[in-house]
Formats: structure tokens, C-alpha cells, sequence
């Protein structure tokens, strides 16, 4: 347990060293969000309408640009063997290790949404639906798109690729997302949708930390 | 120019021009802004068609008028960087950036806030406020690539071209989402083009005016100062003045 | 009962067998020099002796233990030094090694760690990021290690002596006699010269085609 | 004073939020950047003393190393 808070300890520092980097995925977010009302149109209607799946669309490119992050720089300065032969248990330390990365780089996304609410004119139910969906969606981003950092962190060049693996894998997530804002932009019950998300959370959130070590051990060969 | 510049390239003077320009740029910001915004909010007669939401007015464009200047600042600082190899008018720049993008999210958010009761809701994509937040989005860009290099000399020098860059693309990105918003009829709802305007409306807005650009002067003034000590770190002129500095607050407290 | 030994190792990287039947075994206070030219395979030796790569055919014990098996027990008595340093160039040397120690479940506290980088002669570097140090300050922060978990029954250290200056490699052939003739294993690999005052094993590698 | 009474200064004819929202953030940025380039200061000042302080030790640990060598 020392050994885990220590490296929960030493990835938020290093994090917080890290800021200016961490602000990147961010304002990208912002202005990918952007782009969307100048390219079809400041209509509040046609935003309301496209705005859910905007965004979600654009978390999920924005999360892939910080995800290589998570084990990119320990894998190349020789701190993620070190960590392999510490005896921490590599799985607990993969969740501690994608934890980190949520809180740093994908919460402030969702801190910032009010915001892209109303660029995109969205109504409050639509927007806490959002917010719920993000909140229990965005963390399976985390997880699943870890084991296919890990997969990839040997390569040289993982940017692309990493894309090529991981949007495939989102679609389900999406579709169940922007399924349920679009119910709550009716008036109706969502809590169907949300339950499904749950459930690809806990999932991920029991089997991916396994998938990590495994694909970090596979790294090092 | 080069000759009135020349002294000023060196660090040591600049720090010192800034010390003594410091206390003026407060003292009159401080008593302006204070001034501009009880005049504002207390005195000035409220509109007659906006009513009292029209003092926003008296932060809104000042802020917005400042930002652009303040943009043109930093262009003007790193072009002064790039062309005469000036070390100080690097670090203008990059005082003026966090400045600008302050005064630039201060813009948008009273934009909105003035949005709001006007147009019925808090954001519309009209080419003020589009242009404005490209506007904050070019700082930040500028002062990311300031921080994403470890070497702050070409740091500096990759984000006055970034800065030069944005300049030029400035008005084209105003013009071309102006003709983008007349092309979808957006409804510019602003009636701000009234014949004329009051001069005891006029007169607290020119005060706002002075005192935000006076504050912000200072606020550069200060952080010019502060990118000096930050990259003479080790020069000994920085360190006695370092330790002068503790032992003044020393006795202070005691 | 030796620290550490092998039982017909193989390892093939890249579809070629670097080295095959390789049989080792290091006992307390002994010093195993790994030899051979590049390419031959002593870095993926080392690397499989800590349990990093899995080889393709054969067992490496720690205390006649499979080491897959011997779990913490082994990481706790383990110091890897490696062509990676394992500091993050972000944080501050002191920083870098209290995170390791926490993590290697080593108890140790600042002033250790401070008087050890005084004799790595790294007095007045200790609290800036590492990635603004040279290459071999570098070295002597990751080196530091071996000063810190000095009870651990095991060091297997890849090329340790590379970019380090005179001063910086009588230090660390200091450390390692005294090691040893307090009772550790080590194995080692090294391109200069190994001239340690202390009998050696020696194993060489071929290299294969 | 344009208002009749403190109660109608705050109301702002019905505009009270939107007028409080954005003077209160207008004056609360300027002062929240003031307050960051006063410490940033004050944090670069002790910063050099530090620095000054590490040239210092590491020029007393070379002397001691270069008179035990010797």
C-alpha cells in the first residue's frame, strides 16, 4: 500500500509539474467545439441537435491526444521497469497510474462543459444528462484506452495507431451517450442508457487494470 | 528608434525603468478603476433602451478595446524581438500574453454576461464574440509554445512568430466570420450605434478606459520585471538585489 | 544455496537466438562478470535474470525458487540498474529516489538520501529536475540506489561504469568490494575494463548469427 | 447618485445579476493576476537566494573534496 500512495503521490507532482502540457487536450477540446457552429451554422436549433454527440466526440479526441502520456515518458526513461520489478502489484499500480490521468486530464474537460453548453446552446436537462454520461463514461475512456497505451508504448511512433485501435472500441460509448442526452432533450427517462455506461464502467474497471500489467509486461520484451 | 531603444536592450536598465514607472501606473490605475467603476455603477444615468444592463458597457469595452491593444503590444514586442534580436522586448511579450488573455476572458465573459438579458441568451455566435474568443485562443497558443520549449531563447523566439502569425490572421478571421454571419442572417441584436452618445455616459467609460489600461500597465510593468529575475537568475546584479530584498522585509517585520 | 541460478536458458529476440543452455549460478559474495561483444545478448541476459522478458526455454531461480513464484520476495532482495535510468527527468533527484524507495518498500529518510548523494559528489544538485543535470549526474542519481537498498541480497547492474569520470568510478568500485565482502551477489556487465580487487566469475557471451 | 435607495443600487433594474456577475469577475481577474505576478516575484526573489546558496555549498563541497584528495 506505501508503494502505491507513493506512486499516486510522485504522478501528481510530476502532473502539476507537467501542467502546461496537461492544458493542452483541453483547449484543444474548446476549440474543436468551436469549429462546429462555424462550420454549420450558429442556428441554436441545429447546435441543440448536433451539440451532445459535438461533444462527446470531441472528449474522446481530446482524451486520445493526452492518453500517450500515461505511460509514454515512464516507459522511456526506464521508471516503468523499475516500477515492474518494485513488487508493487503492477495491476493496482496500472489504476492508480489511469486514476491520475483522469483526474488530471480528463476532469477538467467536464469542469469545463457548462461552458460548451451554452456554446452550443444546450437546455439543463440535456446538460446534466451530459454531465452524468461524462462522469461514468469518460473513466472506461481512461481504462480502455491504457491497455492500448500499453500496447503500444514499445513503438516508436504509437500516435496514429493508437487512434486506429481505440475509436472502434469507443462507439458503443458514444452511442449510448449521446443516446441518452437526446432523451433527456425529450423530457424523457435516461436512466436506462446511464445504467448501461455503469455497467461498461464496472466492467472495465474490473478487467482492464489485468489487461494493463499484462500488456506493460509485454512491453518490456 | 534603435538608439532610443539600445539602452534598454540591457535587462539591468529595463528592471529599472520598470521600478520607477511602477508606483505611477498603480497609483493611477488603482484610483481610475476604482473612480470609472463608482461612477459607472452609481452615477451614470442608465440607458433608455437597455436600461441598467447597459453598465456593462463601462467594463465590456474597455476590456475589449485593451485586448486588441494589448495583442498589438505583443506583436509589436516580439517583431521589435525577432528583427533587432532585443532580449527585453522578448520579455515584454511574454508579460503582455498573460495580461491579454485576462483582459481578453474578461471581455467575453461580461460579453456574455451583457448577452444574457439582451439577446436572451448567454452566448451567440456573432463575429464580436467569435473573433474575441479566436482572440484568447491565440494566446494561449502563444504562451504554450513559450512554455513547451526548455530553452527559453528560442521559446521566445518560436512564439513571437506564432504572436507575428496571429496578427496578420486577426482581421482576416474578423472579416471572414462577419461575412460567415451575415451569411446565416444572425441576428446582431447589439444596438450600440446610436447617433450620439451623452457625455456624462462618455466620461466614466473614458475613466474605466484609463484605469484598466493604467492597472493592466502596471500588471506588464511587473511581470516584465518578473521574466528579468527569472531569466538573469544567476547574474550578480539579480542576487544583491535579491539580498537586499530580504533583509528590507527583514527589518520591515521587525 | 546460491543467490541466484539458471537452468538451461535460452532467449531469441527478433527470431535469433542470442545465447541458448546457459547455465549460472551465483552464490552470496561472488562477483559474476557477464562478457561478450555487442549484440551478443548480455543486456537480454540481465534482463531475464530480473524477470523482465520471459526466456524462451529454461528457469531461473532465486534461492533454488522459481523466481516467477517467489513474488515480493525476490523484488525486495533486487537492485536493477539498467541502460534506462528510471529517473524522470521532472522531478528532483531527491524526489526520484524517495518515490523509488517508497516504492521498493525501502524505509529511508531525507537525510539518507542527501548524504548519499554527497559522496555521488552531487552536494548543491539535489533539489533541481534532474533532466537539467548532465549525463552522468544522471548516472550517479540512479546509482545512488545501491547506497540505499544496500540489504538487498542481489544487484545486477547493466554497464553501471558508462559516463562516469574517474572520480565517479573509484567511488562506485568502492561500494561494490564492499558489497560483496559483506556478503551480496552481483552481476555485471561492462564495456571498460572490470578491475575490481575481488576474485570474478566469468561467463561470455558469444556473438550468433 | 442615479438610484433612489441601496435596495434599487443592487437590483440594478432588474438587471442586478448580469451588472454584479460582470464587474465582479472583471475586478476579481485583474486582482487575481495582480496577486500572481506579486508572488511570482516574491517566489523568483527567494528563488535566487536558493540558487546563490546551492553555488555557495557546491564551491565549499569542491574545496573540501579537492583538500582530502590532496
Amino acid at each position: 500500500m506505501n508503494g502505491l500512495g507513493a506512486l499516486l503521490r510522485r504522478d501528481l507532482s510530476l502532473a502539476y509539474r507537467q501542467r502546461a502540457e496537461l492544458m493542452q487536450p483541453l483547449l484543444f477540446f474548446i476549440l474543436v467545439i468551436t469549429l462546429f457552429p462555424l462550420g454549420v451554422g450558429p442556428e441554436p436549433n441545429t447546435l441543440k441537435m448536433i451539440g451532445p454527440g459535438v461533444i462527446w466526440v470531441a472528449a474522446i479526441l481530446s482524451s486520445l491526444l493526452g492518453l500517450e502520456r500515461l505511460f509514454r515518458d515512464d516507459f522511456q526513461d526506464g521508471s516503468l521497469e523499475q516500477l515492474i520489478l518494485s513488487g508493487v502489484p503492477l495491476a493496482a499500480a496500472a489504476l492508480v497510474k489511469v486514476f491520475v490521468h483522469w483526474l488530471t486530464s480528463i476532469l477538467p474537460l467536464i469542469i469545463i462543459s457548462p461552458l460548451l453548453a451554452l456554446f452550443l446552446h444546450l437546455t439543463e436537462p440535456m446538460y446534466w444528462a451530459l454531465v452524468f454520461t461524462l462522469l461514468i463514461g469518460t473513466p472506461i475512456l481512461s481504462l480502455i484506452g491504457a491497455i492500448a497505451v500499453g500496447l503500444t508504448v514499445g513503438l516508436n511512433r504509437g500516435g496514429v495507431l493508437l487512434a486506429l485501435l481505440l475509436l472502434p472500441v469507443f462507439i458503443p460509448l458514444l452511442i449510448f451517450a449521446t443516446s441518452a442526452v437526446e432523451s433527456a432533450s425529450m423530457q424523457l427517462q435516461y436512466s436506462g442508457q446511464l445504467a448501461i455506461i455503469g455497467a461498461m464502467f464496472l466492467f472495465s474497471l474490473a478487467l482492464a487494470p489485468f489487461a494493463i500489467a499484462y500488456a506493460l509486461r509485454v512491453s518490456q520484451t | 528608434m534603435w538608439k532610443w531603444l539600445h539602452p534598454y536592450a540591457k535587462t539591468e536598465k529595463t528592471y529599472w525603468l520598470c521600478q520607477t514607472l511602477l508606483p505611477w501606473f498603480s497609483v493611477l490605475g488603482l484610483v481610475a478603476l476604482i473612480t470609472g467603476a463608482i461612477w459607472a455603477l452609481a452615477f451614470s444615468p442608465a440607458d433608455y433602451q437597455q436600461g441598467d444592463s447597459y453598465r456593462i458597457f463601462h467594463i465590456h469595452v474597455p476590456s475589449a478595446i485593451l485586448s486588441k491593444s494589448l495583442y498589438m503590444g505583443m506583436a509589436i514586442a516580439a517583431f521589435v524581438g525577432l528583427v533587432w534580436q532585443v532580449k527585453t522586448a522578448f520579455m515584454s511579450m511574454m508579460a503582455i500574453a498573460a495580461v491579454g488573455a485576462v483582459v481578453t476572458f474578461v471581455s467575453l465573459v461580461t460579453g456574455s454576461a451583457w448577452g444574457k438579458p439582451m439577446w436572451g441568451t448567454w452566448w451567440e455566435w456573432d463575429a464580436r464574440m467569435t473573433s474575441q474568443l479566436v482572440l484568447l485562443f491565440l494566446f494561449f497558443g502563444v504562451m504554450s509554445l513559450y512554455k513547451s520549449f526548455e530553452d527559453k531563447q528560442q521559446a521566445s523566439k518560436a512564439a513571437g512568430v506564432m504572436a507575428i502569425v496571429g496578427i496578420i490572421n486577426l482581421p482576416i478571421i474578423h472579416y471572414s466570420v462577419e461575412w460567415w454571419n451575415t451569411l446565416h442572417q444572425g441576428a446582431t441584436l447589439m444596438k450600440l450605434d446610436k447617433p450620439s452618445m451623452p457625455l456624462e455616459m462618455l466620461l466614466p467609460f473614458f475613466v474605466s478606459l484609463v484605469g484598466w489600461s493604467s492597472a493592466c500597465g502596471a500588471i506588464v510593468l511587473l511581470r516584465i520585471q518578473n521574466e528579468i529575475l527569472r531569466r538573469e537568475m544567476k547574474r550578480p546584479w539579480v542576487i544583491a538585489l535579491a539580498q537586499q530584498n530580504v533583509t528590507q522585509s527583514n527589518t520591515a517585520t521587525k | 544455496m546460491a543467490v541466484l541460478s539458471t537452468q538451461n536458458l535460452s532467449v531469441i529476440k527478433r527470431d535469433r537466438l542470442l545465447f541458448d543452455q546457459v547455465n549460472l549460478s551465483v552464490d552470496s559474495g561472488s562477483l559474476l562478470y557477464v562478457k561478450g561483444p555487442n549484440g551478443a545478448g548480455k543486456t537480454s541476459l540481465l534482463r531475464v535474470l530480473t524477470g523482465l522478458v520471459e526466456p524462451e526455454s529454461g528457469i531461473v531461480f532465486y534461492q533454488d525458487k522459481k523466481i516467477q513464484k517467489c513474488g515480493e520476495d525476490y523484488a525486495t532482495n533486487l537492485v536493477y540498474f539498467g541502460h534506462k535510468l528510471g529517473v524522470s527527468g521532472s522531478l528532483s533527484a531527491v524526489e526520484n529516489l524517495q518515490y523509488w524507495c517508497d516504492s521498493h518498500q525501502v524505509k529511508v529518510d531525507t537525510n539518507t538520501i542527501y548524504q548519499t548523494l554527497e559522496k555521488l559528489n552531487l552536494v548543491g544538485l539535489e533539489d533541481i529536475p534532474v533532466a537539467s543535470l548532465s549525463a552522468g549526474q544522471q548516472r550517479r542519481t540512479a546509482l545512488a540506489r545501491l547506497w540505499l537498498k544496500a540489504d538487498a541480497k542481489l544487484w545486477i547492474l547493466d554497464e553501471p561504469f558508462t559516463a562516469l569520470d574517474v572520480q565517479g568510478i573509484n567511488v562506485l568500485s568502492d561500494k561494490l568490494i564492499d558489497y560483496l565482502s559483506k556478503g551480496g551477489a552481483v552481476i555485471i556487465t561492462s564495456h571498460q575494463l572490470l578491475e575490481l580487487d575481488y576474485p570474478t566469475q566469468e561467463l561470455t557471451l558469444e556473438y550468433r548469427i | 447618485m442615479y438610484f433612489d435607495s441601496i435596495q434599487d443600487f443592487w437590483s440594478m433594474g432588474g438587471y442586478g445579476l448580469y451588472v454584479w456577475l460582470s464587474f465582479g469577475i472583471g475586478f476579481l481577474s485583474l486582482c487575481l493576476l495582480w496577486l500572481d505576478s506579486i508572488f511570482a516575484k516574491r517566489k523568483l526573489m527567494s528563488q535566487i537566494l536558493t540558487e546563490q546558496a546551492r553555488q555557495v555549498r557546491i564551491k565549499a563541497a569542491k574545496q573540501k573534496q579537492a583538500g582530502s584528495s590532496v
